[in-house]
C-alpha cells in the first residue's frame, strides 16, 4: 500500500526535477526532454494514486494516461520541429532570453 | 519441489550469470568490438537460458511458443543491430584496441 | 519460486544501473548506443519474470513488443545519426 | 510468503530511485547525445513502473512509444540538428553552462524545493483508501460492449476523451507539415543487412498491431497501441530507405490521417441525434461500434506517428533555398 505513496512521491519529484531544468537549461532539446519527465512524473502520480482504489484499481487514471503518452509523443514531435526550425534562423537552438543573458 | 522446478532454477541462475557476464564484459572490454562480443552473451544465451527456464513453467504450449518467439525477435534484433554498429564503428574508423 | 523470480528481477535491475556507468562514460556513441541496446534485452528478461510472478500473461505481450521495437532506436542512431557513408552526409 | 513482499519492496524502491536518478542525469548533463540515450532508458524503466502499479495497459502504450517512436524521433532529430550546428558534435561536452545569473538559478532551486514539498505534502495528506471510480466502471462494464475494463472507458464510458485525442494528432501533424512542410519519406541507399532485418520485423510488426487491437476488448492493448506499432512499422521501413509513400501526392495518405477522427465525429453525432447523448452506443451494437472506431483510429493514429516523424525532419518550406 505505502509503495503507492512512494511512486507517487517519485512522480512528484520527477516533475519539479523536470520544471527546474525546463527553467534552468538553455538548450531547446534539454527543455523538450524536460517537459517530457514532467510529463512521465504526472502519469506516474496520477496511475499510482489510481492504485489506492483496492482490490480493483481504477483504470480511469490509466486511460487518461493512454491518452496523454501518445498526445505527449505528438507534442514532442511537434516540438522538435519548431527546435529544428528556429536553429535554422539563429545557431544554437535557443530562445533569444538564454542568448542575451550571454553577453 | 518437482524435477521441472530444479530445471527451471538452474536454468534461471544461468541466464542470469550470463547476463552479470555481459554487463561486466560491458563494462570493463576494452573497445567497442569487444563490448559488442559481451552484449551478444547476454542477448543470446542469457535471455535464451531465462526464456527456456520459463517456459518449462509455463501453462501451454502457446505460452511457451509466445516466449520462443520473444527470444527469437530479440536474437534477430541484436544479431542486425551488432552488425550495423560494428560495420559504422568500422567505417567510422573507430579504433581498434591493442595490447 | 515466487521468491527466486524476483530476487532475480531485482538482480537484473542491478545489472541494468551498473550498465548505466557506461553510457555516462562513454567514449563513443556507439558504447553509448550498445549499453542502451543492453538494457532493452534486460528489461525484456524482467518483465518476463513479473509476468511469471503477477501471473499476468499481458506482460509477455509487452515483453513482445519491446522485443520487436528494440532495435528501432539502434537502426535510427545508425541510418541517421551516425551515417555510414561518410560523403551522404549532406 | 513475507519474503516475497520484501524483495518487492526493495524492487520499487531501487526502480523508483533509478527513475528519479537517470531524469536527474538526463536532464543536467552537459552531453546531448547522452542526454538522448539515458532518455530511452528512461522509458524501459518507466515501462517496468507501469507493470509493478498494476497498470499493463500503460505499460504496453510506454514499450510501443517509448522504447520505439520517441528515441528515433529525438535522435534524427538530434542527426538534423547536427547538420545544422556544427559545434555539436557526440561524445565531446559541449553544451554551455546554464547560462542564467547565479541568483536566478538559487531563486529557481529554492522554488522548486518548496513546490516539491507542497505537492509531497498534498499528496501525503490523501487517504491511503479511496475508490475513486473503479466501482461505476465495474458496475457498468457489462454494458459496454467490451470485457477488458480500460478499453471500456477509452472507447465507450470516456469516448469524448479518445475523440479530442484523435483532434489533437490531427491538429500536431497539420502544425508540423506548416512549419517543416511535407515530404516524400524516401531515401534511397540500403544495406543488405538492414534489408533482411526490415524483411523479417515488418510483417511481424503489423501482425502484433493487428493481434494488440484484436485482444484489446478482453485484454491489455487496443487502439492506441496497435497504432503505435503501426507506425512504428512506418518509421522502421522510412528508416531502412524504403521511398514508403509520397506525402506531397498521397491522397491515400490523407485519407487514413482522417478517417479515425472523422468516424468518431460521425458516430458521436449520430448517437447525439439517436441517442440524445455524445458517443452513447446502443447497448446491443455497443462491440461492433468499438471495433470499428478502434480500427479506424489505429490506422490514423499509425499515420500520423509515421508522419509526424517523417515531417519533423523535413527542410523548412521558406528557407529551402536561402540556406546552403
Amino acid at each position: 500500500m505505502s509503495m503507492l505513496f512512494f511512486y507517487a512521491l517519485i512522480g512528484v519529484g520527477l516533475f519539479t526535477l523536470g520544471l527546474l531544468a525546463l527553467v534552468v537549461q538553455p538548450h531547446l532539446l534539454q527543455k523538450i526532454l524536460a517537459l517530457n519527465v514532467m510529463g512521465s512524473g504526472v502519469f506516474l502520480l496520477l496511475v499510482a494514486l489510481g492504485g489506492r482504489s483496492q482490490p480493483v484499481v481504477d483504470v480511469v487514471p490509466q486511460a487518461m494516461v493512454i491518452t496523454g503518452i501518445v498526445v505527449a509523443v505528438s507534442a514532442t514531435a511537434m516540438a522538435l520541429t519548431l527546435m529544428l526550425n528556429l536553429s535554422r534562423s539563429s545557431p544554437g537552438a535557443q530562445l533569444p532570453e538564454d542568448q542575451s543573458a550571454d553577453s | 519441489m518437482m524435477l521441472a522446478d530444479i530445471l527451471t532454477i538452474i536454468l534461471l541462475l544461468g541466464g542470469a550469470f550470463f547476463f552479470l557476464a555481459g554487463t561486466i564484459g560491458l563494462l570493463r572490454f576494452p573497445d567497442v568490438y569487444t563490448r559488442l562480443h559481451a552484449l551478444t552473451k547476454a542477448d543470446n544465451v542469457g535471455l535464451g537460458l531465462i526464456v527456456t527456464g520459463l517456459a518449462i513453467q509455463a501453462q501451454s504450449w502457446a505460452a511457451a511458443g509466445k516466449l520462443i518467439l520473444i527470444w527469437l525477435l530479440v536474437l534477430l534484433a541484436g544479431a542486425g543491430v551488432s552488425y550495423l554498429i560494428a560495420n559504422g564503428a568500422l567505417a567510422r574508423g573507430v579504433a581498434f584496441w591493442k595490447r | 519460486m515466487q521468491n527466486l523470480y524476483i530476487i532475480l528481477a531485482l538482480f537484473l535491475l542491478l545489472n541494468l544501473l551498473a550498465g548505466m556507468w557506461r553510457i555516462l562514460k562513454g567514449p563513443a556513441a556507439a558504447d553509448r548506443m550498445l549499453a542502451s541496446q543492453l538494457f532493452g534485452t534486460t528489461a525484456v528478461a524482467i518483465l518476463l519474470l513479473l509476468a511469471q510472478i503477477e501471473s499476468l500473461m499481458a506482460l509477455r505481450d509487452v515483453a513482445l513488443v519491446f522485443a520487436l521495437l528494440a532495435a528501432i532506436t539502434a537502426i535510427a542512431f545508425v541510418r541517421r545519426n551516425w551515417p555510414q557513408e561518410p560523403d551522404d552526409a549532406g | 510468503m513475507e519474503a516475497v513482499g520484501l524483495w518487492q519492496s526493495a524492487f520499487d524502491l531501487m526502480l523508483g530511485f533509478s527513475l528519479f536518478g537517470l531524469a536527474w542525469r538526463m536532464l543536467f548533463c552537459a552531453d546531448l547525445f547522452k542526454s538522448i540515450v539515458l532518455f530511452i532508458t528512461f522509458g524501459l524503466l518507466m515501462a517496468i513502473a507501469w507493470v509493478r502499479l498494476e497498470a499493463p495497459d500503460v505499460a504496453l502504450a510506454e514499450a510501443t512509444i517509448g522504447a520505439g517512436l520517441t528515441g528515433a524521433l529525438l535522435m534524427s532529430a538530434f542527426a538534423k540538428l547536427r547538420t545544422l550546428d556544427n559545434s555539436l558534435k557526440s561524445g565531446q561536452p559541449l553544451l554551455p553552462r546554464p547560462r542564467l545569473h547565479v541568483i536566478n538559478f538559487w531563486i529557481a532551486l529554492l522554488f522548486t524545493v518548496l513546490l516539491t514539498g507542497g505537492l509531497a505534502y498534498a499528496v501525503l495528506s490523501l487517504p491511503s483508501h479511496s475508490p475513486g471510480l473503479s466501482d461505476a466502471v465495474m458496475s457498468q462494464l457489462d454494458s459496454s460492449g467490451v470485457t477488458h475494463p480500460v478499453t471500456a472507458v477509452l472507447l465507450n464510458f470516456r469516448g469524448y476523451d479518445t475523440l479530442l485525442e484523435m483532434a489533437v494528432l490531427l491538429l500536431s501533424i497539420q502544425s508540423v507539415w506548416s512549419m517543416a512542410g511535407m515530404s516524400d519519406a524516401g531515401e534511397v541507399h540500403t544495406s543488405p543487412v538492414l534489408n533482411v532485418l526490415i524483411q523479417l520485423l515488418s510483417p511481424v510488426l503489423i501482425l502484433v498491431s493487428a493481434y494488440l487491437l484484436w485482444v484489446g476488448a478482453h485484454a491489455p492493448g487496443g487502439a492506441f497501441q496497435a497504432g503505435s506499432i503501426l507506425g512504428a512499422a512506418g518509421v522502421l521501413l522510412v528508416l531502412s530507405g524504403r521511398p514508403l509513400f509520397n506525402l506531397k501526392k498521397s491522397w491515400l495518405i490523407r485519407l487514413m490521417l482522417v478517417a479515425g477522427p472523422a468516424a468518431f465525429i460521425a458516430l458521436a453525432t449520430l448517437t447525439l441525434i439517436n441517442e440524445g447523448q455524445l458517443l452513447k452506443y446502443p447497448v446491443a451494437n455497443a462491440a461492433n461500434y468499438i471495433l470499428l472506431l478502434e480500427t479506424l483510429a489505429t490506422v490514423s493514429i499509425g499515420t500520423t506517428l509515421l508522419a509526424l516523424f517523417v515531417g519533423s525532419q523535413t527542410e523548412a518550406v521558406q528557407q529551402d533555398q536561402s540556406h546552403q
